[in-house]
């Protein structure tokens, strides 16, 4: 089981997590993007995702598949939010459930990481100000 | 004049003044049909700092196009 | 905002969730120990957890509050349950959220870390074939 | 002599075959009262492999006891 949604409206994060409940599974690790009202010292209302979704579909497929072969795990899914999301909005979502916790923890910062460096994702700030600015690339963190 | 289809993605859609568009073009790569909309559109990022996408697959710049390609140039990623 | 939980039946961890949610924070990462049917190759049915909960939530909190100490994270707050929890149910919950999404990893790691290393909580495991038994002390992983 | 309360966990529980009790001794440290319930309940356990709580906080065990404390012996701990 490993799922990538691209989703264009809220998500049932609750749902996702249920599809990765297993009994073979001791340990489970989420990771959650959330819009945060700062970045860079500018204070941000809202992000602004626009997907290529067919390749950030097969992109995404590509990861959760390598950390199936780098990790032992048992089930994973992540989704990433595309659209107009203000403040506190869950702009990325991951879940990775494994025997072990070690694996759990790894495989799921392999994805958050992966997806912040190959996905076709792209997100355009909106100020306080009225300023809106495409994000030239990620920042260290 | 092979037709390629295109689609602009984040800072290359606000500088083309578009999202979508179908071109007829004699450049025979990928990398030669972005030097000729960067002429056209004054797009400020260089082949270099991107990657490009050719019916929804990576491929290399060197990539030859055909008739009906989906040509997609990718800048850098900020997703997450 | 750090809270350490001791509870003897179901929580409802989407609450637990929303505590943290601040605009401070871009990332968010949680953890869950889930009762596995497999320890060391014997089958199991359900774990009993046993707390001294005075001492269990002092030392959880001291955990918590050495985690805001040592990372630049943002709210946390942790769960353990007591009592015979069979098979795929939810025996601990760990959640961080953090301006950056290292230091939510790091810091919701370390939490697990130590409360399997120090917090005075005890697993019982009870077995298919009948048997009970305490587990004396942990295994890697 | 000091009446003391002992609360028993895990294995210490089922060893000693009570989850609670109160307890006169002559003991005066946490290792010595560790000592006699081990002669007495034949606890499996050395006290190197364990802890002690007086009063719901870790002590040495060279702690002293008194009148009324509460004490707990920790065995190595396995949650999460």
């Amino acid at each position: 089981m490993s799922r990538f949604l691209i989703a264009d409206t809220t998500v049932d994060i609750g749902a996702l997590r249920e599809t990765l409940l297993k009994p073979e599974a001791g340990g489970f690790c989420t990771f959650e993007g959330w819009v945060r009202q700062t970045n860079d010292g500018r204070l941000v209302s809202a992000i602004e995702y626009e997907a290529f979704a067919p390749l950030a579909i097969s992109e995404g497929r590509s990861i959760l598949d390598e950390v199936r072969e780098r990790f032992d795990i048992t089930a994973t899914c992540a989704m990433h939010r595309t659209g107009y999301l203000p403040v506190g909005d869950l702009a990325v979502w991951i879940g990775v459930a494994a025997p072990h916790r070690d694996a759990a923890f790894k495989a799921c910062r392999y994805v958050i990481d992966e997806i912040k460096r190959r996905v076709p994702i792209w997100k355009r700030e909106h100020y306080v100000d009225g300023q809106i600015e495409w994000v030239a690339c990620h920042h260290v963190g | 004049m092979p037709r390629i289809e295109l689609e602009y993605f984040a800072q290359l859609g606000e500088q083309a003044g578009r999202r979508v568009e179908t071109r007829e073009t004699s450049e025979t790569t990928a990398a030669a049909l972005y030097e000729e909309l960067r002429a056209a559109y004054g797009f400020a990022l260089p082949a270099g700092q991107m990657r490009v996408a050719v019916n929804a697959a990576f491929r290399p710049w060197t990539q030859s196009l055909k008739e009906g390609d989906h040509v997609v140039f990718i800048p850098p990623v900020s997703g997450g």
